[in-house]
């Protein structure tokens, strides 16, 4: 296993490296926006010397790079410096919109799995069927409906015309979990059109795998139906589906910037929305190592398992 | 007969869409004069929009952005990802491949909507340049996959057997492994598109990219929907359309797909 | 009678598999079918299972009774599930023999059946093996698992497909051993090969298959000693014995090895697999290089033929050092030099016509232009015996021999000064394998015809060359003229490996 | 390009860059006497009628597009709307703004300048703060200082830039002189300007605990989240008939009107207009239209060609469909506009012919100015609710003209930076504000966002003589002068006034309706109570 220790060692490393490129290329975008936090602040009052002063006041007067050195050695130190805006701890930011957005993040992705996992079987299971057809179609066109038209959608259905559920959540601030009803709609949004994906992908895995020599082997020697599906095919179905999984880090920050805009949740999407229209660069900066972060653990984490369950296949560190 | 019954579905549900987008520029004459917007009746088949303009005109208009942007950026991200994919797979120089793959695998790490909206407000791209924008976001993700198919196209027997023969790279790379790895490439083509239309239909949901009263039906699903209880047309066409459009182009990949037949994966020994 | 087949008719789309086949296997025997590529072995093995290929119209009747039906594929990796443990299936199946046991014994007892089942197919580091993963298996031990498999289901038949087929003489060895074991289990055995060695040394009864139909069945000894019926006597003729080469011919030096340290990359490492202090092939012969699969023969070929860069030390073409990678070499070193790979059909673009394929090499390497280089293709395609209508197919549409013919017609377009052939007869049956040496022969016999370098695992094929090396954990243990090596070995390695194949007298008959 | 871009585009005003403040650099020469100086007056008007008898208790929940997590509860600070409204329930200011944008006497009881009309006394009412302490000079003087700080960036510190705040000095506990650099006749303006809140003596830091004067008390904050408040018994104008008010932060205006249907808010701020046609009739909830609450412009830039030449811009004027922009930008949720800033406002010259479109006469004016075939470029962003809508509007009908108008949109967040001094055409708007500040901000030579550069000697001096006159009606005049030389050959084509949209749950009563956004009785929570 030294071999894995190696890989692991060089994945972190390329991690470090990729979280450190997406800061970079992040500072350097935001830099390059029209306006900075000072012209942002000033709104429809441009008065030239107000904005002087501002600018003055937040620091904007330093060089780009000074600010960057100043904020990387503070990084280095665990300190994500000071929002421009409203001088308070990025920090504290983050950790403030870290919860909402983790709650949501992780109860789509608890879903995901086994709805996905159980969708794509199932189809599978009745290939070419009426079952198999019924999942298919509505999996395409669900994955076709962007989620702030589905969110329209549902909200119009669920909570105005039946009302089943609240429509937002207005209001119930962190306190989330304590009113579950208010999750159903944002994590159904969520889970959308991931599930569609996934439900897909493993539904083609499962045809390849049952069609596969060991599964006909397994059932040659009278293994039940049930087992052979979920513990023979099943793991081979998964691999490709693992590493989409992981990618939908990538869909989840598309949707949660949505999601929570709709349903009026305070999580990161909220806060990387906000801070790019006041240019407070050091919270967007904050945002971009979190989500490099997130996106570097999880795809080394797909990578693991990728591994753990197609080891032929040389991943390439 | 059996290929219409495979192709027939996506086809079908693919060519309204498609139709409208290609056909719908001729056949739109002056646009109607303007009402008040959100309005039904009044010589207008599906009412007016949010700026008061006649939604069947709107509609008619809208398709050729939306299909030529979805489009344009499947293409350009495989124009690009293409050759870094055959290049890398072909290579023999660990450099070369690394000088190729790591940059993808960096940007990667970005969140594609994050990168979208901070080079879309750095740079207001036009329509073109929303394509090129979305395109850019699809390389990492496209290259992966030319290369891990090209690679185990690349690492079969023929591909020595032509450079025995002293065929050029060229030869190689698209006639050999490009073309053996086409139906990949198809099927991997149809899923991206979905994802570029969705990409491009967020974008404008963010206000991104597009002009915020252009005719296109990602924009009117958008900027309709304050209507959707007083005029609903406005939104429910273009939103049928693009899903039309997704799901014909999905159901063609996935009959593709089966046409293919069994998994090339098992390769003989 | 533990099966008996009766009047069994396999067709699809109009074509018909098999034909009429009847048969009885009685346990404890080993029942051989025999037969070449194409003759409906598989589909008969196969049927006994009560498998067919798709849309296959079936007619006669197979009854087996009361037993399940073991079955180990030619690739047992196959039938391995690479994402799962290797003992996965052996636990599903031992499980399903302890449901009548207490909730709280069933998985010792359970654990206890695998490795009793383990130990019959002669695995014995049980604990090891089922930990692991197929692929970090050898081919040996995958095949043990599968059969210990068929063993624990306790089948009281068991079919063997091509257990042997492209194995060196010491692993044939083991199988076949394996197989009377089972046997002497009073376990029935049918045994799908073309590898008539096998055949002799086990069966109690054989099948003789050609297109479906048998044209001879009867006891082992009988048809093997006696055969009566033509396409028998074909199958079963001598192999070749007369030299590829003419030992008068042999010229210069052509190519010569020396100091040579290949490396493969595991992991990150780059550990040596092969060192070759000095090797030499002269025009106009044929250097047979033999050797256990793993000793390092392929890499050898692949070096000379620049498809291995990975190395150290000279391959000197008429003195003049040849680049390491073929990317480096220049035409002209590129056509002295030609490889013929193990898969043809692997080894040709399914989505090209043949000719064209096989006509490019005069094109790229001779600068031929199109349509003189495909007149010269056809000619030399129609000289292996295969004829324009065949060759204006796809790859796909071409048999297995007829492909690797191809695949010698697109080497020699290059006119090589060394052919450089790999394996290229191994999963052959014997009649076409036969037919290909014989081509292999007329080519080096020709007055500028190339110098070859066979490498093969089968001792058989390595006789009538001019000279052996034979190569053992990639080291040249000894090299010299055919007759001397294989007649009078002197390392301990090519005794041994002579050994495994001297007991079923087939070995050597230079 | 973000949510908040969205957020905007719909609605104006949301956050910075629309806030309609009121923030004047001049003073104006105002009613130098106010009649009526009463605390608890003129409220009455602007409230709701046949709304019942108010009742007491329960509590309100009002949802308004937010800052998110940078937002603050420093008065001083304060830029949006929710700034705006929060710190108008925790905090007073000395006047604030009517329904016709006249200045209305708050925590000041009464106001009396010099003849000069460079001094101005002002008495404080009666008032104490949240802690019992009352609510004196000093605490007043403190605040002004506060903002005026060259060091901070305060968004009233131009407003106050009248007064000479070292030599203002408190003359009793409830009496300040105010000395101002020039005579400035329209003071009381500045004292209701937005922002100018009156904080405790000392006072800095207002997040955790902050404490004001006014109906409510402080009870929790999270930043972009949520603001508890509950009943300030004390307060000095009546206590709120509320026990308690949240404002909650819902950036999508479709969330917060969805929150108000599924009553999880009684209260939602800016609403689009099709959102209140579509609620208008349905009775499920109540619309309220504030009128005249956002002016909608094109500004032409009057120093540079084409528009340095008066026919070009009068040609302009005539291109104009106004009702078909308000229809089609506004969704007909608004009224049409002449050309002049402040409709229904104190001093507006509402005796002015209303302008057509004519585009005849403008294609004479057009070539008379030689300047057939004239290509323009309109800049317009998603800045604003309307902007790019408009623009495309009129690019259409300019066509009609001979005109090619070449839309160009730029980026939101830096809009008004970017259109202040390059381009020459572009969409503007401005909120509620006195006309007086309207002309001093925007149209004199030295004015800090002279976005037409409107820059004419005459006009100047017209308007530093209103400031210096102290007969209501003899400045009226000169207001009205200064008027119709906007009216004939200004730089802003002003085609409408927009509706200010709230939907507030039927149980709501007391709404003020007639209040334009930015004026005292908008988003005022004091006066409403539960049915």
């Amino acid at each position: 296993m030294n071999g894995l220790r190696s890989w692991i060692a060089r994945r972190l490393l390329l991690g470090a490296v990729q979280t450190a490129a997406v800061v970079l290329l992040v500072f350097a975008l935001t830099e390059a926006l029209p306006g900075d936090a000072a012209v942002a602040f000033a709104g429809d009052q441009p008065d030239p010397e107000r904005i002087a002063a501002v600018r003055e006041a937040m620091g904007l007067d330093r060089p780009a790079h000074e600010r960057l050195a100043d904020w990387v050695t503070g990084l280095l130190h665990g300190d994500f410096g000071t929002s421009l805006t409203s001088g308070r701890p990025v920090s504290g930011f983050l950790a403030d919109g870290f919860g909402p957005t983790l709650l949501l993040a992780t109860l789509t992705v608890l879903l995901l799995v086994p709805v996905g996992v159980g969708l794509g079987v199932l189809a599978a299971r009745h290939e070419g069927r009426f079952t198999d057809r019924l999942i298919s179609s509505a999996t395409l066109g669900v994955y076709a409906v962007p989620e702030f038209a589905l969110g329209v959608l549902l909200v119009s259905v669920f909570a105005l015309r039946l009302g089943w559920l609240p429509p937002t959540a207005v209001g119930y601030g962190t306190g989330l979990l304590e009113h579950p009803s208010v999750l159903v709609l944002p994590v159904l949004v969520l889970l959308a059109r991931p599930v569609c994906s996934l439900a897909r992908l493993v539904r083609a895995g499962m045809i390849e795998a049952l069609a596969a020599p060991y599964t006909a082997h397994a059932e040659r020697y009278g293994i039940s139906g049930a087992r052979i599906r979920y513990t023979h095919a099943l793991p081979n179905a998964l691999a490709p589906a693992t590493q989409q999984l992981a990618r939908t880090i990538d869909w989840l920050l598309c949707g949660v910037i949505v999601v929570e805009a709709l349903y009026v949740i305070p999580g990161l999407g909220t806060v990387l929305m906000n801070a790019v229209a006041d240019r407070d660069i050091p919270v967007v900066q904050g945002l971009a190592v979190v989500f490099g972060l997130a996106t570097v653990v999880l795809n080394l984490g797909a990578d693991l398992v990728t591994h753990r369950l197609a080891p032929r296949s040389a991943v390439a560190a | 007969m059996k290929r219409l019954r495979r192709y027939g579905p996506g086809v079908a549900v693919a060519a309204i869409p498609l139709g409208l987008a290609l056909v719908g520029p001729f056949l739109v004459g002056e646009p109607p004069a303007r009402a008040a917007s959100f309005t039904l009746g009044g010589g207008h088949r599906l009412g007016t929009d949010f700026v008061g303009r006649d939604v069947v005109h709107q509609v008619l208009l809208g398709g050729r952005p939306v299909v030529l942007v979805a489009l344009a950026a499947t293409a350009l991200a495989y124009l690009v990802a293409l050759p870094i994919g055959l290049i890398s797979a072909l290579t023999h120089r660990r450099w070369l491949e690394e000088v190729l793959m790591r940059p993808p695998d960096v940007l990667l790490a970005v969140p594609s909507l994050l990168m979208i909206l901070l080079v879309a407000a750095a740079f207001p791209p036009g329509a073109a340049g929303l394509a090129l924008l979305v395109a850019f976001v699809s390389i990492p993700d496209a290259a992966r996959i030319v290369r891990a198919a090209a690679a185990e196209a690349a690492s079969r027997p023929a591909v020595e057997a032509l450079r025995m023969q002293g065929e050029s790279w060229w030869r190689l790379a698209v006639g050999y492994v490009g073309r053996s790895i086409l139906r990949t490439l198809a099927a991997d083509a149809g899923i991206r598109l979905t994802g570029v239309l969705y990409l491009v239909a967020t974008a404008a949901f963010l206000g991104i990219g597009v002009a915020p009263d252009a005719a296109d039906w990602a924009v009117m699903v958008d900027r309709n929907r304050t209507g959707l209880l007083i005029q609903p047309w406005a939104v429910v066409v273009p939103a049928l359309l693009i899903v039309a459009l997704t799901m014909g182009a999905n159901l063609l990949v996935d009959a593709a797909m089966e046409s293919r037949g069994p998994s090339r994966k098992g390769r003989r020994p | 009678m533990i099966v008996t087949v009766t009047g069994l008719t396999v067709e699809v789309e109009g074509r018909t598999l098999v034909d009429r086949v009847s048969l009885r296997i009685r346990p404890g025997t080993v029942t051989a079918l025999v037969g070449a590529s194409g003759s409906g072995k598989t589909t008969t093995g196969l049927a006994l299972l009560g498998e067919y290929p798709p849309g296959a119209r079936v007619t006669g009747d197979v009854a087996v009774h009361g037993t399940r039906i073991g079955y180990v594929p030619q690739h047992p990796a196959a039938v391995l599930n690479p994402a799962r443990r290797t003992g996965a299936l052996l636990l599903d199946l031992a499980r399903q023999q302890v449901r009548d046991l207490p909730r709280s014994q069933r998985r010792t007892a359970a654990r206890l059946r695998v490795t009793a089942a383990l130990a019959d197919a002669q695995l014995d580091d049980a604990e090891e093996v089922l930990s692991r993963y197929p692929h970090q298996l050898s081919g040996g031990q995958q095949q043990r698992v599968v059969l210990a498999q068929a063993l624990l289901l306790g089948a009281r038949v068991v079919i063997a497909d091509e257990p042997t087929t492209g194995q060196d003489a010491l692993t044939k060895r083991r199988i076949v051993d394996q197989l009377a074991q089972v046997a002497g289990r009073g376990i029935a055995v049918l045994l799908l090969s073309h590898d008539l060695d096998v055949v002799r040394e086990l069966a109690d009864e054989v099948v003789v298959l050609r297109g479906g139909r048998v044209v001879e069945q009867g006891p082992g000894h009988r048809i093997l000693d006696a055969p009566a019926h033509p396409w028998t006597k074909e199958l079963l003729a001598e192999p070749r014995a007369l030299p590829y080469a003419d030992p008068e011919h042999a010229g210069a030096e052509i190519l010569t090895v020396s100091g040579l340290t290949a490396r493969h990359r595991t992991g990150g490492a780059r550990v040596p697999v092969l060192s070759v202090d000095r090797l030499t092939l002269r025009s106009g012969e044929c250097l047979a290089v033999v050797g256990r699969s793993g000793s390092g023969k392929t890499t050898l070929a692949r070096c000379l033929a620049g498809l291995h860069r990975d190395h150290t030390g000279q391959i000197l073409l008429d003195g003049e050092p040849l680049p390491r990678s073929l990317r480096d070499r220049s035409r002209e070193q590129l056509a002295a030099v030609q490889y013929v790979f193990q898969d043809a059909r692997a080894a040709f673009d399914e989505h090209r016509p043949v000719l064209d394929q096989v006509a490019r090499t005069a094109v790229r390497l001779h600068g031929a232009g199109s349509q003189e280089a495909t007149a010269e293709a056809r000619r030399v395609l129609t000289d292996l015996g295969l004829d324009d209508s065949l060759v204006r197919r796809l790859p796909g549409r071409l048999s297995g021999g007829e492909l690797q013919r191809a695949a010698l017609a697109r080497a020699l377009l290059a006119r090589p000064r060394v052919l450089v052939c790999d394996e290229i007869t191994s999963g052959l049956d014997p009649v076409t394998r036969r037919s290909l040496l014989d081509l292999l022969a007329t080519l080096v016999r020709r007055k500028d015809g190339p110098g070859v370098v066979l490498i093969t695992h089968d001792l058989d094929t390595a006789a009538p060359a001019t000279r052996v090396a034979v190569l053992d954990g990639g080291e040249v243990v000894e090299e010299g003229p055919a007759e001397q090596i294989l007649t009078a070995p002197r390392h301990p390695f090519t005794v041994s490996l002579l050994g495994a194949s001297d007991r079923w007298g087939a070995a050597v008959r230079p | 390009m973000t949510a908040s871009a969205d957020r905007q585009t719909r609605f104006p005003g949301l956050r910075r860059r629309g806030f309609l403040a009121a923030a004047g650099g001049a003073a104006g020469l105002g009613a130098l006497t106010l009649a009526g100086c009463s605390g608890t007056a003129d409220t009455g008007a602007a409230t709701g009628k046949g709304d019942g008898t108010p009742r007491r208790g329960g509590r309100v929940r009002a949802a308004f597009a937010g800052g998110g997590a940078s937002e603050t509860l420093d008065p001083h600070l304060g830029n949006l709307f929710a700034d705006a409204a929060r710190s108008k329930a925790i905090f007073d200011k000395l006047a604030d703004y009517g329904a016709d944008l006249s200045a209305v006497p708050r925590l000041a009881a009464k106001w009396e300048p010099n003849a000069g009309l460079d001094r101005w006394t002002v008495t404080l009412r009666q008032a104490e703060f949240h802690d019992g302490k009352p609510v004196t000079a000093t605490d007043v003087l403190y605040s002004y200082r506060r903002i005026a700080d060259p060091d901070k960036a305060y968004r009233a510190r131009a407003s106050l830039e009248p007064i000479d705040l070292k030599a203002s000095r408190a003359t009793g506990e409830r009496s300040i002189e105010f000395v101002l650099k020039r005579p400035t006749a329209e003071f009381p303006n500045v004292m209701a300007a937005f922002g100018t809140y009156i904080v405790q003596d000392g006072a800095a830091e207002f997040d955790r605990a902050p404490i004001g004067s006014g109906p409510f008390r402080f009870v929790s904050f999270t930043p972009g989240r949520s603001t508890v408040l509950r009943r300030n018994d004390t307060h000095w104008d009546g206590a709120p008939h509320l026990d308690e008010l949240e404002f909650l932060v819902a950036n999508e205006e479709s969330a917060r009107i969805n929150a108000l249907l599924g009553g999880q808010v009684e209260y939602a701020h800016e609403l689009n207009p099709a959102t209140g046609r579509a609620h208008e009739k349905a009775g499920g909830i109540e619309i309220v239209r504030l009128r005249n609450s956002a002016m909608q412009a094109f500004a032409m830039k009057t120093d540079r060609p084409p528009f340095d030449d008066p026919r070009v811009r009068q040609a302009f004027f005539l291109i104009a469909d106004r009702e078909e922009l308000v229809n089609g930008a506004l969704s007909g949720a608004g009224e049409t506009g002449n050309d002049l800033f402040g409709k229904g406002y104190e001093y507006y010259a509402d005796e002015l012919p209303q302008r057509e479109q004519d585009i005849d006469r403008a294609r004479h004016l057009l070539k008379q100015a030689g300047a057939e075939g004239l290509k323009v470029t309109l800049d317009t962003s998603a800045v604003a609710a309307g902007f790019t809508e408009a623009a495309g509007i009129f690019r259409d009908q300019a066509a009609r003209a001979g005109v090619t108008v070449d839309v160009r949109m730029g980026s939101k967040d830096s809009y008004w930076k970017d259109i202040l001094d390059s381009g020459t055409l572009c969409c503007y708007r401005s909120g509620a504000m006195p006309i007086e500040s309207h002309i001093s901000q925007r149209l004199l030579t030295d004015s800090t966002t002279n976005a037409t550069k409107w820059q004419d000697k005459n006009f100047d001096a017209l308007y530093q003589q209103a400031q210096s006159t102290r007969d209501r009606t003899a400045r009226a005049a000169l207001y009205g002068r200064m008027q119709r030389q906007l009216h004939s050959e200004g730089g802003f084509l002003v085609w409408g006034f927009g509706d200010w949209i709230l939907g507030t749950a039927r149980s709501l009563r007391g709404v003020a309706r007639e209040a334009p956004a930015n004026t005292l009785d908008w988003a005022r929570f004091d006066k409403v109570w539960l049915a």
